[in-house]
């Protein structure tokens, strides 16, 4: 349903994504590896727009999303968790989660949608009226999914969810990743954690400064010894 | 009981031009809540605003409507020239410049409006027809005028007309997105630059309003008149807290009293050591100690970033 | 790619000769007579904002703090420098006008220096919009007090009268003097942010937090800098006061300040080089544009708008022009033979004394 | 450890309240020299207050602390640098418009010795010093392997390098405490392995104590000595790596045990906040 | 040696009038603030100049001008100054507008030799005498004049005076009327000021004349904020009492009530009904026919201006020099709009001044005071 095709992507005069080409399918989780600076960040970023590509296609359920504006990629049912959290910090936690669902034309379900969130991540309830920009990190991380979640997405894009966040939470955030999938939801998960990310995906993609050099069922990877050299230290 | 009458009325002299400061800083403040940048041409769409008022107001009055009516075309031109200019000029400087780069740009649309309507319109002053006529309302021998009234019910309504619309409306919450974090904003579904175009155009229609409520106070017109008006009107949004709405309107009340209090009372508190001619300089005082004790202002949030 | 076939020292010469030149330039224009006072008038001018423009660079573009009270202290200088050299000649004092013109302007840099530091301790403590509304604030105040005082209007001192120009200032500033002062202002502020002081500096422009964790006293820096400003600020003053005449309360207005912002941000925060092409830019632009005559500011305004849209980072961003660097190349191209471009500029622009520093 | 008696860093009874939210309490430390201590704990428990606090960004308000036996309370954050405590940053905050050299050098600022008028005039010291300086500051680098991008921008450094130079950047302040916050953070345990690396490296070479905050447990777990656990801003344990791995309290609050049945109930619910804190969050966010 | 870099020699020009036209510089205040006043002048001199060319020019040559514009800026002026007197065709300058800039241009005209009127630069402080002049009287002549009349006409006891600090003729005219007054033994009750002379708002210190009881203000602004502003303000605080202003008030902006600016006198140099003056109706009327606008003072002065160097140069005659350009406005007699005057020593006109009284929105004479 995700499909990309000989994407470019560059900063001025720095290639960062210098034509890959993957897919991902209806339901599946999907996970992106790769060092610092591989381009992970820069192709979750194209696609939902945030930074125009050189060339190549991004198609989403039909839609050229190189050609679709960047606000109404969201609507499309794409949400992006993005790396460094990015919330509104000087919007209490509450108000963060009621921004997530401001692409949403019926906002009568807005009540039980933070409910559910609140399920998620019960630290957020405690500190709903908190100004997220005093959160912690990982109660900023928290919200941050919470907030993508609010947008009813068919697909979410997460960038180093797992950032910063005490080892219960990453356990709680993967849990999270599967339960999304249970429940119908495509996730494309970049992460640096990669053991966890290639445990939970169906397949994944190894970036390496700006190509593909690897892909495959995430359980071949995972067991594969470039990559548990390169990626998994060990 | 004559002092306390003089009192008084002082306290209105002050809320008088202090509530044609708040009105403009409500548009300072909208303009700087969403994108950061002092819009040093703010004072001068009021300009703009006074000689559409100027120009309208004898043909309206001539079809037999109020004066006041003229704030509908002075509006609409507002408007106009607030979405041409940050359309034009802001919006390429802020995507490729930094935030010095847009201030400059400011400065240079400023410039560019008050040296452009001095081209059209001659250099010259001119009055505005009178626009409200409305009584004094008089208690004993205090006499408080109506169109001061009526400026400072206008900037309440206009206020929490605002307030409101920012808290609790689509768009309002939108706004305060793209202040926040232009990036998340997108991922939201916002639409950034129709949100800015929007700040702006409420801002520019703010001012517009404002040049009639000044028009009506100070009914004459000038290419620079914006200048001085729009600093003024800039400090009272800083120290009200700039961002804040109730704070614009804070600040603009308050940095009314201050001038009209000091115009009135400094001579005799000092002996006449410092004049009514410094007032400028307090309230520039005033401004930095209040900065000093409260860096974000009266009404400001602390933004005060966690390491 | 940093092959360099000039040693430090050879360096700091090419920039000598470089700037002696120019002041050849100067001098040869002047003593032929092809200068009149006009253009003398516009080369003093010049010189002044580019001392104010260089100065107020390391501000706005090393220390990253936006100021716009930079004319108040101009005011200070001019106003001390004036009042300083009526009061020498009143009371007699037999001095030769050149040692005159220096000591007092010395003098107004001097009690500017002293406001800076008063000023800044407490307005450093604000950052960004704040500490900009902060320092226009007290232009503004310094522009009333001044329009207050007895002494700083009609002929000062005690037959000075509030609210009128000061008048009958001693002209004695000479061009050729200024020209030394503008380099050794230049020099100055280029050796100040080319070490430990200025590395600082750049540092808390970055991140103040961490040039603090980094145990950078970042207070006693800013003020520093901000003092230093102030200082060459003075100068400035001292030197327009003592090449006008005459001095008006307004010059310490906030409008004069913007200009000089302008000029900075015009030329490129952080480069020294951009300082001085834009100060002398835009000193001559409104000139140039007298052609133009009623429509004058309105072709200056369109001018900045669309170099800021199209030129945002400023006419030279933060890249600096190095005559040794272009002697390198030019040595280099006598070797290997490639880079031919950029010599026209330096032509141009002779007078900058930037080196391509140590650490070759 | 050490028997030289005092400790390079005490903190007694160390604690800050943010408008009624109380942050950081109780906060006792004693660290030795050549000691790497870690600390842990659930997000939001304290542990980057603590660093705050310690480093004068933040005044503590109650409890005091020590450094070589010097009361550190009220200073400055530089006055505390220059008395031996640096510190990286968990959201990274280099000097990012100068070249990684320069970021260095910054931080040595306070060894060179020349005033303003040597640098004005550029006297035979002020070559010399800064001749001097430059090879220090490559030396450094050298550790980190970063001496070969000395003069790249910062800004241009790959996160993991950028890592390295904040490290590198606090080294050159010449401290005899180095606290890290979350120094492995966005590491894949390749990269996290090669960091380990470096810090044992540093630590044996300078001889200095450190103090860590790592949600890596691989990290943790291998290279501290000792490790103390926060949660809700207060000590709930505090041991080898060992005790602690193995402490329910810890498991419960911040390590999770590892069997995933509760696949959504993440167990800080389980450690129910006082009722004082969650009426104190209130008022916090009505402000 | 440093000669070279001395701003003071002047390669001093051999301009003459010997080309087949005149040329006379203008610096003017055309940007900024003050632009409507540089505009007005600007007016004067463009009407001044198109009737000498239709009446065959200055001894059958043509006059040109050069104009300049100082944004109100001293240093502009002085560039601007320098321009034109390094241009060996200007003559002789009409200009600068305002007191701050011809500040600063006096000791230039000195040094190039030029002969350089100001037409409306009125403050006390500038140097006048050697090569610069003036078309209209000092600010402490309006100000003694303006007293005399209110103690001699209107007959007042006490008197209050408001003015802005922040502009060189506002308090430089209120501080001399001040002083007059007391020395003719008016109280002067109240001595208010504002920050600058483009305030909006002035009901605070008005407020505090109507409680002192003046029977009369003294408010030296200009027409522009002393229309609209002061005298409204007044009269909406309560003040019943005459309000006095100096030159700056011809061509008043009024709003509002009509009545409201009764028993308003200002003290200027021509009156529109005055029938002695013929100048006067011509130059209104010509002045309308062009600009299809009222002119004020500050267009007659900028008229009168030229008419002042036309005179001179015809009197220094066809080869004319700068300096016999200046030698031939030093002391000389001239009858104009703004009056018939002499020059003085010190280079300011000795002149009658009029005063207006308003009715009815209409300003109407009162009486011309000589003078002493
Ligand atoms: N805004 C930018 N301007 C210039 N270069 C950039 C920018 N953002 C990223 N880059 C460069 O593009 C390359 C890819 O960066 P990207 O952030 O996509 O990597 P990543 O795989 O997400 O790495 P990380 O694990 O550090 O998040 C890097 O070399 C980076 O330096
Ligand atoms: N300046 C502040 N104002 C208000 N609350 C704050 C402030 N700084 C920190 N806090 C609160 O103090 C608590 C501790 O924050 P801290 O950053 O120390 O957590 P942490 O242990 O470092 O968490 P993480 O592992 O997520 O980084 C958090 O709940 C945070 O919201
Ligand atoms: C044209 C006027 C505004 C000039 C004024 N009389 C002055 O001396 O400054
Ligand atoms: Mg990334
Ligand atoms: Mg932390």
């Amino acid at each position: 349903m995700l499909e990309i095709k000989d994407l470019c992507v560059s900063y001025g005069a720095i290639d960062a994504v210098k034509g890959i080409s993957m897919h991902v399918d209806d339901g599946e989780i999907v996970s992106l590896i790769g060092a610092n600076g591989a381009g992970k960040t820069t192709t979750l970023h194209t696609i939902t727009g945030l930074v125009p590509a050189k060339s190549g296609s991004i198609t989403y359920d039909g839609h050229d999303l190189l050609k679709t504006h960047a606000n109404k990629i969201v609507t499309l049912g794409m949400a992006h968790v993005p790396e460094g959290r990015h919330v509104f910090t000087r919007m209490s936690v509450q108000e963060n989660l009621e921004m997530g669902a401001f692409s949403l034309k019926d906002q009568s379900g807005l009540g039980k949608d933070l409910e559910m969130v609140f399920d998620y991540f019960p630290r957020l309830k405690e500190r709903r009226r908190q100004l997220a920009g005093t959160l912690s990190g990982g109660e900023q991380q928290m919200v941050a999914m919470g907030r993508a979640l609010m947008s009813h997405p068919k697909t979410i894009l997460m960038d180093e969810p797992s950032m910063g966040l005490s080892p219960l939470l990453v356990k709680g955030i993967f849990d999270i990743i599967v339960t999304l999938r249970q429940r119908g939801i495509t996730v494309l998960l970049v992460e640096q954690n990669a053991r966890m990310a290639l445990s939970i995906a169906d397949r994944a993609y190894v970036l390496e400064t700006g190509k593909i050099t690897m892909e495959g069922k995430a359980s071949d990877l995972l067991h594969d010894e470039k990559v548990r050299k390169a990626y998994l230290g060990a | 009981m004559d002092q306390i009458i003089m009192f008084v009325s002082q306290l209105f002299n002050g809320l008088k031009i202090g509530s044609v400061y708040a009105l403009v800083a409500l548009g300072y403040t909208m303009v700087y809540g969403i994108i950061r940048l002092i819009n040093f041409a703010h004072g001068d769409f009021i300009m703009v605003g006074a000689y559409v008022l100027m120009l309208t107001i004898p043909a309206i009055v001539a079809m037999g409507l109020p004066a006041w009516v003229a704030v509908i075309p002075a509006v609409l031109v507002c408007v106009a020239v607030g979405v041409i200019v940050e359309k034009a000029a802001y919006k390429p400087v802020r995507e490729k410049g930094n935030s010095m780069t847009a201030l400059i740009t400011a400065i240079a649309m400023s410039l560019l409006l008050e040296n452009g309507s001095q081209a059209v319109f001659g250099a010259d002053f001119q009055t505005v027809p009178t626009i409200f006529h409305l009584p004094s309302i008089a208690f004993g021998k205090l006499k408080l005028p109506g169109d001061t009234l009526l400026t400072i019910v206008i900037g309440l309504v206009i206020m929490a007309g605002l307030q409101l619309f920012v808290k609790f409306t689509r768009q309002g919450k939108a706004m305060r997105a793209v202040s926040e974090d232009k990036e998340a904003a997108v991922l939201m579904g916002i639409n950034v630059n129709s949100t800015i175009a929007l700040t702006f155009a409420i801002g520019s229609g703010l001012a517009a309003v404002a040049s009639l409520m000044y028009c009506a106070a100070y009914p004459q017109v000038s290419p620079m008149m914006g200048a001085m008006l729009g600093l003024k009107a800039f400090v009272a949004a800083v120290l009200g807290g700039i961002g804040s709405i109730p704070g614009a309107m804070i600040g603009g009340l308050a940095i009314g009293l201050i001038e009209s209090l000091t115009k009135a009372y400094i001579g005799t508190i000092t002996g006449g050591i410092i004049t009514s001619a410094f007032s400028d300089a307090i309230v520039f005082a005033i401004l930095i100690i209040v900065l000093l004790v409260k860096p974000s202002g009266i009404m400001g949030k602390n933004e005060g970033e966690k390491v | 790619m940093k092959k360099t076939m000039l040693s430090t020292k050879q360096s700091y010469l090419v920039c000598f000769i470089g700037v002696l030149a120019a002041f050849g330039v100067v001098m040869a224009l002047c003593e032929s007579g092809l200068a009149d006072s006009y253009i003398k008038g516009i080369m003093m001018t010049a010189c002044i904002a580019i001392i104010m423009t260089t100065s107020l660079n390391l501000t706005i573009g090393v220390l990253g703090q936006l100021t716009l009270g930079c004319c108040g202290f101009e005011a200070i200088g001019a106003y001390v420098a004036a009042l300083a050299s009526k009061y020498m000649v009143a009371a007699g004092i037999g001095i030769d006008p050149t040692t005159r013109f220096l000591i007092t302007t010395l003098l107004g840099g001097i009690v500017a220096c002293v406001f800076g530091i008063l000023i800044g301790i407490p307005a450093l403590r604000l950052h960004g919009d704040y500490l900009a509304i902060i320092t226009l604030g007290f232009g503004e105040i310094i522009r009333v007090i001044i329009q207050n005082l007895k002494v700083a209007g009609g002929m000062g001192l005690d037959k000075g009268a509030a609210g009128q120009a000061l008048i009958g200032i001693d002209r004695t500033a000479n061009l050729y003097v200024v020209f030394w002062i503008m380099v050794v202002t230049v020099v100055v502020l280029f050796m100040f942010s080319r070490s430990r002081y200025g590395r600082a500096v750049k540092a808390i422009r970055d991140d103040e937090i961490a040039a603090g964790a980094s145990g950078l006293n970042t207070t006693y820096l800013k003020v520093l800098v901000f003092a230093i400003s102030a200082f060459f600020a003075g100068i400035a003053g001292g030197i327009f006061a003592q090449y006008i005449g005459s001095l008006n309360p307004t010059m310490a207005g906030w409008l004069n300040s913007i200009n000089y912002v302008i000029m900075v941000v015009f030329g490129g925060m952080g480069s020294l080089t951009g300082s001085i092409v834009s100060a002398i830019g835009l000193t001559i632009l409104p000139e140039l544009l007298r052609a133009f005559a009623d429509y004058r500011m309105l072709a200056y305004s369109v001018v900045l708008v669309l170099v800021m849209i199209f030129r945002p980072q400023g006419i030279f961003g933060s890249w600096e022009l190095s005559l040794p660097r272009l002697v390198n190349r030019m040595l280099l191209r006598g070797t290997a033979g490639k880079g031919a471009k950029s010599a026209a500029k330096a032509d141009a622009e002779p007078e900058t004394p930037e080196t391509a520093t140590k650490e070759a | 450890m050490s028997d030289n008696s005092q400790p390079i860093l005490k903190a007694e009874h160390l604690g800050i309240t943010f408008g009624g939210l109380k942050a950081v309490s109780d906060f006792n430390m004693t660290i030795n020299k050549g000691e790497l201590i870690g600390l842990i704990g659930p997000n939001g428990a304290g542990k980057t207050t603590v660093f705050n606090l310690l480093t004068g960004v933040y005044k503590p308000t109650e409890g005091e602390f020590w450094l070589d036996g010097v009361r550190m309370n009220g200073k400055k954050t530089y006055q505390v640098v220059r008395a031996g405590i640096a510190r990286t940053f968990q959201n990274i905050r280099l000097f990012k418009q100068l070249t990684v050299e320069e970021n260095v050098l910054v931080a040595f600022d306070e060894s060179f010795t020349y005033r303003m008028g040597s640098a004005i005039f550029r006297t035979p010291g002020f070559w010399k010093q800064e001749n001097e300086m430059h090879e220090k500051a490559i030396d450094l680098l050298r550790i980190f392997n970063l001496e070969g991008l000395a003069t790249t921008q910062a800004a241009n450094l790959p996160y993991g390098q950028q890592r390295k130079l904040e490290i590198a950047r606090a080294l050159a302040t010449g401290m005899k405490l180095l606290l890290l916050d979350e120094p492995a953070a966005g590491m894949n345990p390749t990269e996290t392995e090669d960091l380990l690396h470096c810090i044992n490296t540093i630590r044996d070479r300078f001889g200095i104590a450190i103090l860590l905050i790592e949600h890596d447990m691989s990290l943790v777990m291998s290279v501290c000595q000792r490790i103390q656990v926060l949660d809700y801003g207060r000590t709930i344990a505090s041991g080898t790596p060992e005790q602690i791995a193995n402490n329910p309290q810890v498991i419960s609050a911040y390590l999770g045990s590892d069997n995933n049945d509760d696949a959504d109930g993440d167990s800080t619910s389980k450690a129910e906040p006082e009722p004082s804190i969650a009426k104190t969050i209130q008022e916090e966010g009505a402000r | 040696g440093c000669s070279g870099g001395s701003m003071d020699d002047s390669s001093s020009s051999n301009a003459k009038a010997s080309g087949d036209s005149i040329t006379i510089g203008t610096v003017t205040t055309n940007s900024g603030t003050a632009a409507a006043y540089g505009e007005a002048e600007v007016k004067g001199f463009e009407l001044a100049v198109s009737e000498i060319n239709a009446k065959g020019g200055i001894n059958g040559k043509k006059v040109k001008l050069e104009s300049m514009d100082d944004k109100g800026d001293a240093t502009e002026a002085s560039n601007a100054f320098n321009k034109l007197s390094g241009d060996n065709n200007v003559l002789a300058v009409a200009g600068p507008t305002i007191s701050a800039t011809t500040a600063a241009v006096a000791p230039l005209a000195d040094q190039a030799k030029l002969a350089t009127i100001a037409p409306a630069a009125t403050s006390d402080s500038i140097e006048t005498g050697n090569y610069l002049f003036r078309t209209c009287f000092k600010d402490s002549y309006q100000g003694e004049v303006a007293a005399r009349f209110a103690a001699e006409n209107l007959k007042v006891k006490k008197v209050a005076v408001l003015y802005g600090t922040g502009d060189p003729y506002s308090s430089g005219v209120g501080e001399a009327f001040a002083k007059a007054a007391e020395k003719l033994g008016l109280e002067v009750v109240d001595k208010e000021s504002s920050s600058s002379a483009d305030d909006t708002e002035y009901s605070a210190q008005l407020q505090k004349i109507q409680a002192s009881g003046a029977e009369l203000l003294y408010a030296p602004y200009y027409y522009s904020v002393a229309g609209p502003y002061i005298i409204p303000q007044a009269r909406s605080v309560g003040f019943e009492g005459y309000v006095m202003g100096p030159d700056g008030y011809d061509g008043l902006k009024l709003t509002g009530d009509k009545s409201q600016y009764n028993k308003t006198y200002y003290t200027t140099h021509y009156s529109a009904d005055d029938n002695t003056n013929t100048k006067v109706q011509d130059f209104i009327k010509s002045y309308k026919e062009k600009n299809n606008a009222e002119p004020n003072t500050f267009a007659a002065l900028g008229y009168d201006t030229i008419y002042m160097l036309k005179q001179a140069i015809e009197k220094a005659g066809k080869n004319a020099t700068r300096e016999d350009v200046r030698n031939a406005v030093t002391g000389m007699n001239f009858d104009g709009v703004t009056g018939k005057f002499t020059m003085d020593k010190s280079g300011s006109p000795t002149k009658s001044v009029i005063v207006l009284e308003m009715k009815d929105g209409k300003p109407v004479y009162n009486t011309t005071v000589q003078p002493k």
